[in-house]
């Protein structure tokens, strides 16, 4: 085992945990904005840590140059998401859970 | 133990076949049962693809003399039916909307009564 | 080791349809469904089957769901009780699992590479194929070339959709300015991010398109992921804008014409003296016939495909629209 | 080129039609295209059975590759025999649905008709010539596809029910054909449908190849509605528009009976169906219930469309029951009914188009004294029926006749009885709507409106009733075909070699 796959495998198992804690956040957290942040941390963190990990798998050909693409994609594309989806939220009328409803209207609850 | 290694798959498929099944003449309400109809066929799709694979085998693109392949006939055909099942869905959901237009319900038993008292 | 990721896949395929049967809140179920799909197309991943997993993955996760989701914005979303007995579905489908388990206990082993299919008919396809049609993917030879009869119906099978769509919802164009623009009006980031992304959509579309020869993808796909460009585009512009850039009509010809394309070819052969879709004949050497016909044929399938899909997220989508409007 | 390509063309015609149709968009033009097209189709269709008796069956390799590694067109005399039924028809009802549709359908959806009645008529045509076991499935699901459109296109709502209805149905049928067709994939390795029944025969007592048995016939009978599989039928029938219904009824169900035939005779063998799995017993069973139970439902409805219907599941009834009598006289029988009940259905049906088309309405009430008012109608509507019923000198009674002598041939003295039996039934449903419209006075508030229907809708539907007649006076053009058909089914699966 070389130093390239050691480095490779430590970068996938952070990955690995990350992707795992933002699953665990997405069930333990209180509302919709907080596990929106968790769900983001697999789509970000964890996504770099382990395209970062299966590029030093790669021996630098055109698998390299497609991992290289999907990365970009995603970096431009999940938060992305999360924004459109806490932002959708918001206006929707969804308020965090330290807040209370008021007499405009706004609910707590998430589906 | 053996039968087991043979079989295991085709076990399970069968099982996440029988679940769509399931769905399909259980569910009441018109969208699920098209999820189920789906499910069912996806789970026919695994079917076929098991029986293509070879063990030790790779996907059928051709790289060098003395790889052994994967068989590309039940890729085809699954292929053609994915294609087949996403034409089937696309003319049920439009069905489900027409019916919900003209009934206001989507569930089965509700418009099935109304179909009666015509 | 494949066999264990297999075993986890399919564990959670089952746990994933188990779920949807009890789940009342059909949004739920029909998220799970689009799980469902993506995990069935990393099982076929395992299995070695790279192009349907592609496939299964642009339609069953991809397009499928969206159309659910939007038979969903207009039926409701929660499932009512349901008072049929539960005893006959029960009965039905016990009996019919059990003549499949019955049927199983013969069946080639899984995986062995001596079980008839490997044996009869596939091994031409992966021996000769190469050198008959010239591609290095097999699937797209057999597909194309051996096969392409049925991947003529199945085109005409997606055209059919686009036929029973547009007769039942029709598409409706609002010209007038009543039409409520799309809820992502306000997302700036949201636009700026889809007009980056949109052309590398498009871009991916006709790698897949073109590169089908060589590696998995081919027209299907390609249809599909340039459909979900401009499906984007329409989420995030409004319907309006969209129909502005390809127009329905132009869609339903774009539809007809990817078929004819596709027959063209079958004809185009018959009259060089040959069967129905013999590609041999298309030009002088027969390697590159098969070549010319492959390529044009694909390019058909995609045109058909991406028209149907845009002209099928179009009539879904004029329906909320007009929905809300009401 | 023609000569050559003459097999492929049944299926290519109306296959590029239907996107050529979509292109032209008007109307008009769309429907001269598509009768023309249907038209040459039925044409090459007699020319293809000609060629079939006289030199033998056909084979044509799609794309230059030999079976089993392309796909083959195969075409002896049953299907040939089927394809000039389902091709004639499909041109009569264009032919009858231009006046037709406009009462029926909105006038923006005409062109999308067409379209969907070219791409069905594609799927059938290849459904029938097709010699792939997977290559069917492809065209099984366009032609249910266009269906599941046609019938959804009427004004009555309650057709969107009935088109969903049978799209799961239609879809559960689909699916289980593919397990069967999957499993034998599985244990012989190919999917051309000779290459399969010479590979079956080594794998004959395999659980296995008996589970892609039950699955298949269980998805056919789904699509040919066998009792008690038929629930989908009587709903589609009844509120589709009329002009589909007369197509559907006479072509649809007929073409799944074909397929049932295809796959027990040809792929199957007749002696592993019948003598190792015991398939009759239980194919004769539903059939006889069928007869029974769906003759008396008719004879209970409203609806005449609705009667028709129930009658059309009967008839299947009869259809399986010549094939699961396991005699060459049985299966020509059942080969025989299909041919002359599509004659008899489609005159029916169109029949009550016409009083559709003059009245808004299919109820016996409507009916009422029509005799009168719409005697040309209702005199096609009374020959047909008597052909339904099995009365000498009509198709029905040449198809009954041999049912009979098939049944009396093997002893099954209770079958013959069972086949009288239901004609009694029929006399009865049919009998209810004859004498609502000859005895009884119409309603006042529709004696304005009624007058002879429109010689586009009598023309189709009287080339029809006198096909009844002639074919039931001068059967040597039937029954030979049948029969040459019927001996050919009961060859095939023992004599096929394919090349290495």
């Amino acid at each position: 085992m070389n130093f390239l796959d050691i480095i490779s495998s430590l970068l996938l198992f952070a990955g690995t945990f990350f992707a795992f804690s933002g699953a665990v956040g997405l069930f333990r957290f209180p509302d919709f904005f907080t596990r929106v942040h968790a769900a983001s941390l697999t789509d970000s963190i964890a996504a770099i840590l382990m395209i970062a990990g299966l590029l030093l798998q790669t021996s630098f050909d055109l698998n390299t140059a497609k991992l290289i693409f999907i990365l970009v994609f995603l970096l431009i594309t999940s938060p992305t998401a999360s924004h459109a989806l806490a932002k959708s939220a918001r206006h929707g009328g969804l308020l965090l859970f330290t807040e209370k409803p008021t007499k405009q209207g706004g609910t707590n609850q998430d589906d | 133990m053996n039968l087991i290694l043979d079989y295991y798959n085709y076990w399970i498929v069968v099982f996440l076949m029988m679940t769509g099944f399931y769905i399909v003449i259980s569910a009441n309400n018109l969208v699920k049962k098209v999820v189920g109809l789906n499910i069912f066929q996806t789970s026919v799709f695994m079917m076929y693809i098991s029986m293509g694979k070879v063990a030790g085998g790779t996907a059928p693109i051709v790289v060098d003399d003395n790889t052994l392949y994967s068989n590309p006939l039940p890729h085809v055909l699954i292929l053609t039916a994915i294609v087949v099942g996403v034409a089937t869905t696309a003319v049920g959901l439009s069905l489900i909307i027409r019916i919900k237009r003209a009934y206001g319900t989507v569930e089965e038993n509700e418009f099935e009564h109304e179909d009666d008292a015509i | 080791m494949i066999e264990w990721i297999d075993l986890i896949l399919l564990g959670m395929l089952a746990l994933t349809a188990l779920r949807v049967i009890f789940l009342k809140d059909l949004f739920a179920v029909v998220m799970l469904f689009g799980i469902y799909s993506f995990l069935s197309a990393l099982v076929f991943i395992v299995l070695d089957a790279v192009d349907v997993a592609f496939t299964e993955a642009a339609v069953g996760a991809g397009i499928s769901t969206v159309l659910m989701l939007g038979t969903l914005a207009l039926t409701g979303r929660t499932e009512k009780e349901n008072t049929h007995s539960k005893l006959l579905p029960i009965l039905v489908v016990s009996v019919t699992g059990a003549a499949l388990i019955y049927g199983t206990l013969d069946m080639p082993p899984f995986g062995n590479p001596d079980n008839p299919i490997h044996q009869h008919v596939a091994p031409r396809y992966i021996e000769d194929s190469p050198k008959e049609v010239g591609l290095p993917n097999m699937v797209t030879s057999v597909l194309a070339s051996y096969r392409g009869f049925d991947t003529l119906g199945e085109t005409v099978v997606v055209f059919s959709a686009a036929i029973g769509v547009l007769a039942l919802l029709g598409i409706r164009r609002e010209e007038d300015n009543n039409t409520p623009e799309s809820g992502f009006k306000e997302h700036r980031v949201l636009q700026i991010v889809a007009k980056i992304t949109i052309p590398l959509v498009i871009l991916f579309a006709l790698y897949v398109q073109f590169h089908g020869d060589f590696g998995p993808g081919g027209g299907f796909q390609a249809g599909v992921i340039a459909a979900a460009a401009f499906i984007l585009y329409g989420l995030v512009f409004g319907l309006a804008k969209s129909m502005a850039v390809i127009s329905p009509m132009f869609l339903r010809y774009m539809a007809a014409s990817g078929v004819l394309l596709y027959a063209g070819v079958g004809l185009f052969s018959m009259m060089q003296g040959g069967n129905f879709l013999d590609y041999n004949l298309l030009a002088s050497d027969p390697v590159a016939g098969q070549h010319y016909g492959i390529l044009i044929i694909e390019l058909g399938v995609g045109i058909t495909v991406f028209a149907v899909m845009l002209t099928i997220f179009y009539a879904f989508a004029s329906q909320t629209e007009r929905s809300n409007i009401q | 080129m023609l000569e050559q390509n003459l097999a492929a063309l049944p299926i290519i015609l109306p296959l590029i039609a239907a996107p050529l149709a979509i292109i032209l968009g008007r109307t008009m033009p769309i429907w001269i295209l598509a009768t023309l097209v249907s038209g040459c189709a039925s044409i090459i269709s007699l020319q293809l059975l000609d060629t079939v008796l006289t030199t033998g069956v056909i084979s044509y390799a799609v794309g230059g590759w030999q079976a089993p590694w392309g796909i083959e067109l195969r075409i002896d005399t049953a299907n040939a025999f089927v394809l000039v039924a389902v091709t004639a028809i499909s041109t009569l009802v264009l032919l009858f649905s231009k006046d037709s549709i406009v009462k029926e359908i909105d006038c923006s959806k005409h062109a999308l008709f067409y379209t969907a009645h070219l791409l069905c008529l594609a799927g059938l045509s290849g459904i029938l010539i097709t010699g792939d076991a997977f290559n069917l499935f492809v065209f099984l699901e366009i032609s249910s596809l266009a269906t599941y459109t046609l019938v959804s296109l009427a004004r009555d709502k309650r057709c969107l029910t009935a088109a969903f209805r049978y799209l799961v149905m239609g879809t559960i049928g689909a699916t289980f054909i593919l397990i069967g067709v999957g499993l034998l994939y599985m244990k012989t390795g190919t999917l051309n449908m000779l290459d399969l029944a010479t590979r079956i025969d080594l794998y004959d007592s395999s659980r296995t190849i008996n589970t892609g048995l039950a699955f298949i016939i269980v998805g056919v009978s789904i699509k040919l509605a066998l009792f008690p599989l038929h629930m989908w039928l009587p709903p589609a029938y009844t509120h589709a528009p009329s002009a589909v219904t007369a197509f559907l009824a006479s072509t649809a169900t007929k073409v799944a009976v074909y397929v049932m035939v295809r796959f027990i005779f040809t792929i199957f063998g007749a002696s592993y169906v019948f003598h190792s799995m015991g398939m009759e017993t239980i194919l004769m069973l539903f059939a006889i219930i069928a007869i029974f139970k769906c003759s008396y439902t008719a004879a209970m409805q409203k609806n005449v469309k609705s009667t028709l219907a129930y009658s059309s599941v009967a008839q299947i009834g009869y259809m399986v029951l010549g094939i699961s009598l396991v005699n060459v006289t049985g299966l020509m029988s059942g080969l025989l009914h299909i041919f002359n009940h599509a004659l008899m259905k489609g005159a029916l049906f169109m029949a009550v188009g016409a009083v559709f088309y003059r009245l808004g309405s299919a109820d016996i009430s409507a009916f009422k004294g029509l005799g009168k008012r719409m005697p040309l109608t209702m005199a096609a509507f009374t020959l047909a029926g008597l052909s339904i019923i099995g009365v000498p000198l009509t198709v029905g009674f040449i198809s009954k006749w041999y049912l009979v002598t098939a049944a009396l041939e093997q002893s099954h003295w209770f079958i013959a009885a069972a086949v009288l039996g239901g004609s009694l039934l029929a006399v009865v449903y049919i009998g209810r709507i004859l004498e609502a419209a000859y005895f009884q006075e119409p309603d006042e508030a529709n004696v304005a409106k009624i007058s002879e229907a429109p010689l586009s809708m009598l023309i189709p539907m009287w080339i029809l009733v006198i096909a009844n007649i002639y074919f039931g006076i001068d059967t040597s053009f039937t029954t030979e075909a049948a029969q040459h058909a019927a001996e050919l089914l009961f060859q095939n699966g023992q004599v096929m070699e394919v090349k290495p």
